[in-house]
């Protein structure tokens, strides 16, 4: 117990980042089966208007926030210094710092829902409530005087100091611990995207902390930074939240389609087709990326010229993202397709993502957009590229990296019954959506008329989620079942071209036991110009040194949701106990001795 | 935390690397600030207003400060560098020192700014020129305990110029304070 | 490490009194009414210059490894492009919008 | 499969008259949303044309290229330059043929429209809808009327959060922002009763803050104008209504709304001619009495947050009663 407190190994931490991670999605996904279960009919009754704003708000807030972004991270964290051939991050102390502040950062929101009664309101009464892109002058006290925007301006505060300690500490490790002779051109792809979105975190999460912070002295100091009345616009929230918001998105996506760049070479047995173009591509979207925000906009009247240009950046996207999606079908063409579970859901992401990216390029076009924004083809857009793209992905990362990370592989009979019925499931809950959306449903509503013609199709979206909770159901069965039943998966259940799996499953604390020397690009692979590499030996030839765990990241984190809780409660003097905790982490951190 | 100092890809030390991407990642957070400054720039819709407060000879005075203290922490660095600790000890000190003196120098423009009538609630210039400037001598302030924890270790010997990249790394932080008051006081100060 | 690439301390003193000299100058360009018309443009790149001083010379970005240059100055070739763009959108948006929208 | 279902419904959604789809895009009735609908017809074709061509190389190259026994080793091919190439200008040049269009129908609109267009000045309010008519010195509310075939330029802006106004029969959606105007222009090609709602979240009731528009010949549209420009109906001596009258005028409702020569209040929608509206509370409830009265007794309990309390002392059912009878002479 006490050795997980203190880990700082990063397998550890990116399991602790699994697990939260994965209660998070689920927390997520009970929400929107509430919500779909409210919109099965129309003038559905199930739950309130009020609690129907928390349950959208906090169902976005938690999938973006606390479940795809950690369990990408649980990648980042588990596999990366194995794709390096390295011992840990670079700083296995602020790793370790990033998952707390993760942890209590998500705590502190989900607590929003218990806590009404310390607020004198209801259980399932304080919790955000401003959707989660937050408009300003909505969020502002006068018109939400109620501490649930405190606990999501709050929290996505805290939250966003755990991404940045987390990307600079990945920007480090994949720059200057890579092993002897992995050039960047050799870095696996999944690497790379890593690599991409850390950048994109490291640039796009200190905007949202501005226009958080902005926010936090509108509601605590009464500044006027999105009061009309003053002078200031709203606004100004909504381009800081996009600058950051759009990039988001791209942080989400990036490391689903490094995992896909990863499966489907193993599984076809053919090297990823045009690697560098790949690579290119990807740093070229993130690049992109931050050139687009104002198509969130269209409707708010930038003008002409504003609505063109970023109408005309919003559809280049599509080039480097369709150079992707080919060179992925170039990598199948012609290879020997083997089709385990992790291929099935690289492929279904393909094919989902296509029809995500392809309903963006038509919000990108302002004219068409007008119609579409704020409705529920926008969800579906939305659910197409997260749920059909980062969740396939992510999906087919645990597939495949599951044997590595416990040792057992999960039952690809199981793995099956999973993938279809998602697979299923999110089609027919999420398709019906684009034409609920055209026929004029809006968003973000927790209730419509009959009149409206679309409460049949609402109803079958309801049911597709709730196909995809059993199908989730599934994978939970299979997880527990392959804890104790599952197959030994030795250190390479699939044949795989990249270090990790060079040695042991799980690895040993130090990872390799000799650290590799890297030739090309596909180590472990016999190609046309190189044969395998020798696997590390199984023992070490002399004692591996592994740095001891420490408290310090812990009582650090801890500074800062206790700091949190002085502007939600009014009280000065726990914003001290906050501050002196903080330091006190941070001081007996930066003087521990702690050698790697 | 000297994380595989000996063995890196790139030869170059892990800290100072994470130290340059968390500097490019500030180069945001204060462009976000100074962005929203200038955009409510001049739509403030009671005074008081900009050329009726900002007191250019006292701010002037307060820049030099900042600037000679980026000049002591190189100085500092240098001697820590060439093992001379006794230096480096003073001109940690005089870095602490001088920074020390600029937050004065905040506190006291603050105060009377206040006393004529501009507070963070007055008005948009307010909002902004406070939350901008405050954040900066937020910055500062982390700074100055930053040196002073280095200043008191050197005291009792436990900074040495095994330790160099350690000072090199404070005084990035240090110097990264000082060009965003360059930008912040051209900005803000010069151009009204 | 690299302590030979390191300017020695007269080069820092150096770097210091050009430092001022653009700060009086700045302040000076200020105060001078026939500064006026080109008054931004001068503040701008006497502060760019200073700017650029202090992180080459200071922060030693000029004898440094490239791998720094990049981390700091692509994102802040980024944060400047943000800005501009910014500036255009929000100000466009709120002094030229009864133009924008009469016709 | 997904495609066909999508075009038979879409099919579906555009052959049936307005009928079972009140709130279609996809069944324009203004030359601003047909304009839009063109556009998203067009970028739809090339967009169903990517998704089959893509998804069939996937399927082809799943299916041909599937693990069989003693299938040889794949060649480990790398890359090529030219396909790289090729699939890079590809996209590109579709996207022209997106991207022209789409800033073409941008420009045209812009929200220009000639200087004798009905002008109507919407304000958002949580949740309802307020329409000035400058040029007619006319107010109402959640109801908006305009003539047939004529250019209508659209103001719109906001009392407090944002909200965006949406008819889409008669065009895209713009945002009501606080402190600023925008506009849109249409030109409404055949009468009739649209319904809109809402669209940019704006608290406890935004799924409730609809509106209607109705397209009306001129010659009713002027007929209407001309009601709405006189002052409220004078209730018949002696019967409910005329007590009614007197009931709104010492109940708090004088402090939130506006009958004209009556009552100045601002807070709430300007009732001078609420007689005449089909719907109350922003194309909630119909206008009968049944529900005006369960809405003037607790408005709340009817429209979740809505800023009309429940009036302190509470009323009498008579008094009601009378109010509602007021109320509905107000044609
Ligand atoms: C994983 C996250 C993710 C990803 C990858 C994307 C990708 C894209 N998104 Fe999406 N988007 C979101 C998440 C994402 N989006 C979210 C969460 C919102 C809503 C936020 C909110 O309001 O709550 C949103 C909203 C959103 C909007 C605003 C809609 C509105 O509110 O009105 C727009 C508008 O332009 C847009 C466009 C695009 C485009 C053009 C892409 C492109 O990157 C897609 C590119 C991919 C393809 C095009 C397919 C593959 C390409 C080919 C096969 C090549 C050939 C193609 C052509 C020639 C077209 N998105
Ligand atoms: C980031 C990723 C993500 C993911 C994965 C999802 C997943 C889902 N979303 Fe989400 N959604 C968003 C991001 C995401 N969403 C965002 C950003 C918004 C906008 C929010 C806003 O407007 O502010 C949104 C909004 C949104 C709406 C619109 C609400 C509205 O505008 O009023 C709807 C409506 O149907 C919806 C539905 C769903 C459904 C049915 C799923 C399903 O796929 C969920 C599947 C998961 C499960 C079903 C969990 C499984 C649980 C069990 C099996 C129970 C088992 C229990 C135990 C073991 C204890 N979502
Ligand atoms: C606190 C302010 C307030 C008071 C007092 C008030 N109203 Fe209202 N009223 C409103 C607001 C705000 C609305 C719009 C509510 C909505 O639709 O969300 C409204 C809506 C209405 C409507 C529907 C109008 C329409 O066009 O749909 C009627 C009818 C009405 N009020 C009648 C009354 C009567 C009668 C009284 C007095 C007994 C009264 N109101 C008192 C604020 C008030
Ligand atoms: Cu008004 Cu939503
Ligand atoms: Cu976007």
């Amino acid at each position: 117990m006490k050795s997980w407190l203190t880990t700082t190994d990063h397998k550890r931490i990116g399991l602790l980042y699994f697990f939260t991670a994965f209660a998070f999605f689920l927390i997520g996904g009970i929400e929107a089966l509430v919500i779909r279960a409210q919109l099965a009919q129309p003038n559905g009754h199930l739950v309130t208007a009020e609690t129907y704003n928390q349950l959208f708000t906090m169902h976005g807030t938690t999938m973006v926030f606390l479940a795809l972004m950690p369990l990408s991270a649980s990648f980042f964290n588990y596999i990366v210094p194995l794709q390096i051939g390295a011992r840990d991050v670079a700083f296995p102390r602020l790793n370790a710092f990033s998952y707390w502040v993760f942890l209590l950062g998500g705590l502190f929101l989900n607590a929003s829902w218990f806590v009404g009664p310390l607020f004198h309101a209801g259980v399932l009464n304080v919790a955000p409530d401003g959707g989660w892109f937050g408009y300003a002058n909505l969020t502002e006290r006068q018109f939400s005087p109620g501490p649930n925007i405190d606990f999501w301006l709050l929290g996505l505060q805290i939250l966003g100091i755990s991404s940045l300690a987390a990307g600079f500490n990945f920007i480090v490790t994949i720059l200057n611990l890579r092993a002897p002779g992995m050039r960047m051109m050799r870095v696996p792809a999944f690497t790379w995207m890593t690599l991409v979105t850390q950048f994109l975190v490291i640039t796009a999460f200190p905007v949202i902390t501005v226009a958080l912070a902005f926010l936090m002295f509108d509601r605590f100091f009464g500044t006027h930074f999105y009061v009309s009345q003053a002078g200031a616009t709203p606004i100004l929230w909504q381009h800081l939240f996009w600058l950051f918001g759009h990039p988001e998105v791209y942080i989400l996506i990036l490391p689903a389609m490094g995992i896909v760049s990863e499966v489907l070479p193993t599984f076809a047995r053919k090297p990823l087709f045009g690697y560098t173009v790949v690579v290119y591509s990807g740093i070229l979207i993130g690049f992109m990326g931050w050139g687009v925000w104002s198509h969130h906009m269209f409707s708010v009247g930038l003008g002409p010229i504003a609505d063109s240009v970023f109408s005309a950046t919003t559809m280049l996207i599509a080039v480097p993202t369709g150079v992707k999606i080919f060179n992925w079908i170039a990598t199948l063409w012609g290879g020997d397709i083997r089709g385990t579970t992790a291929l099935h859901f690289a492929v279904g992401f393909i094919a989902m993502f296509i029809i995500g990216g392809l309903s963006g390029v038509t919000h990108a076009s302002p004219p068409a957009d007008l119609q579409q924004t704020d409705t529920y083809y926008v969800v579906a857009h939305i659910h197409y590229v997260l749920f059909g793209g980062t969740i396939m992905g992510l999906f087919a990362g645990i597939y495949y990296w599951w044997p590595k990370m416990t040792g057992r592989l999960l039952s690809e009979a199981l793995g099956k019954w999973h993938f279809w019925l998602q697979f299923v499931g999110m089609n027919l809950a999420f398709f019906p959506m684009h034409l609920i959306g055209l026929l004029g449903m809006p968003r973000r509503i927790y209730t419509y008329s009959p009149e409206l013609g679309v409460s049949d199709l609402n109803l079958l979206s309801t049911i597709g989620a709730f196909l995809i909770a059993l199908s989730i159901l599934v994978f939970v069965v299979n997880i527990v079942r392959t804890r104790r039943r599952g197959q030994r998966a030795g250190n390479d259940p699939w044949g795989g071209a990249t270090l990790e799996w060079s040695i042991s499953s799980p690895p040993p604390v130090y990872n390799f036991s000799v650290i590799p020397t890297v030739a090309n690009r596909l180590p472990r692979w016999k190609t046309e110009h190189h044969e395998p590499m020798r696997d590390p030996p199984g023992t070490p030839p002399a004692p591996i040194h592994v740095p001891g765990g420490s408290w310090w990241p812990m009582l650090a984190a801890l500074g800062l949701p206790i700091l949190a809780l002085a502007p939600l409660t009014h009280t000065l003097w726990i914003a001290f106990v906050g501050v002196a905790v903080l330091l006190a982490g941070i001081y007996l951190w930066a003087f521990e001795p702690f050698d790697v | 935390m000297t994380t595989h100092g000996t063995h890196t890809s790139l030869g170059l030390d892990s800290r100072k690397m994470a130290f340059w991407a968390f500097i490019g990642s500030e180069c945001l957070l204060f462009t976000s600030l100074i962005s929203t400054y200038l955009v409510y720039k001049g739509r403030s819709v009671v005074g008081p207003y900009p050329h009726e407060i900002l007191n250019i000879p006292f701010t002037s005075v307060s820049t030099f400060d900042l600037l000679m203290s980026s000049l002591m922490m190189v100085l500092a660095l240098a001697a820590v560098q060439r093992g001379d600790m006794k230096w480096g000890k003073i001109w940690l000190f005089c870095t602490a020192l001088l920074g020390l003196v600029f937050l004065g120098g905040q506190v006291i423009e603050f105060t009377e700014f206040v006393h004529k009538g501009l507070t963070l609630q007055t008005n948009l210039f307010g909002c902004t020129f406070f939350v901008l400037t405050g954040t900066h001598g937020a910055h500062v302030t982390v700074g100055v305990l930053w040196l002073l924890t280095l200043w008191v270790r050197a005291l009792q010997g436990k900074l040495t110029s095994a330790n160099a990249m350690t000072v090199e790394i404070t005084g990035l932080y240090w110097h990264f304070v000082d060009v965003v008051w360059i930008v912040i006081f051209t900005v803000v100060y010069l151009i009204q | 490490m690299n302590e030979h690439s390191h300017p020695a301390a007269g080069v820092y003193l150096r770097v210091a009194a050009v430092l001022v000299i653009l700060t009086v100058l700045e302040v000076g360009v200020f105060y001078v009414p026939a500064f006026h018309p080109v008054l931004v443009p001068v503040l701008l790149v006497l502060s760019a210059v200073k700017f650029t001083l202090v992180v080459m010379f200071y922060m030693h970005l000029k004898a440094d490894s490239r791998v720094f240059t990049f981390l700091f100055g692509a994102p802040l070739l980024l944060a400047a492009v943000v800005m501009v763009a910014l500036l255009f959108l929000l100000l466009g948006a709120l002094t030229l919008r009864g133009a924008a929208g009469a016709g | 499969m997904r495609k066909r279902f999508w075009v038979l419904t879409a099919a579906l959604a555009g052959s049936g008259c307005g009928g079972p789809f009140p709130q279609s895009a996809l069944h324009p009735h203004s030359d601003f949303a047909r304009a839009s609908d063109v556009l998203f017809t067009d970028i739809f074709w090339w967009a169903a044309a990517v998704f089959v061509v893509v998804e069939a190389l996937l399927v082809v190259a799943l299916i041909r290229f599937r693990h069989r026994e003693g299938r040889p080793a794949p060649t480990p091919t790398h890359g090529h330059t030219l396909m790289e190439i090729a699939w890079t200008l590809a996209p590109a040049v579709i996207l022209v043929f997106v991207a022209v269009p789409t800033v073409r129908t941008i420009f045209a609109t812009a929200g220009g429209a000639p200087a004798d267009a009905v002008k109507v000045q919407v304000i958002g309010h949580q949740w309802w809808w307020e329409f000035k008519y400058p040029d007619l010195a006319l107010t109402t509310a959640n109801e908006m009327h305009v003539p047939v075939g004529k250019p209508v330029r659209v103001a719109i802006t906001s009392a407090d959060v944002i909200h965006s106004f949406w008819v889409p029969p008669l065009g895209g959606k713009r945002d009501a922002i606080p402190g600023q105007t925008n506009y849109i222009a249409f030109q409404a090609d055949s009468e009739g009763d649209y319904s809109g709602q809402c669209a940019e979240f704006c608290g406890a009731s935004h799924a409730n803050m609809r509106l209607r528009v109705v397209v009306e010949s001129d010659s009713e549209f002027g007929r209407w104008a001309t009601v709405q420009l006189a002052g409220p109906a004078a209730p018949t001596p002696r019967t409910a209504a005329e007590r009614g009258k007197a009931v709104f005028a010492r109940s708090a409702c004088i402090g939130c709304h506006t009958i004209q020569g009556v009552s100045p209040g601002v807070i709430g929608p300007n009732l001078t001619h609420v007689g005449g509206r089909t719907t109350i509370a922003s194309g909630l409830f119909p206008n009968d009495s049944a529900h005006l009265a369960r809405w003037i007794a607790d408005a709340p309990s009817l429209k979740p947050g809505a800023l009309m309390t429940r009036m302190q002392p509470p009323l009498t059912d008579a008094d009601i009663a009378a109010l509602v009878a007021y109320l509905q002479s107000l044609k």
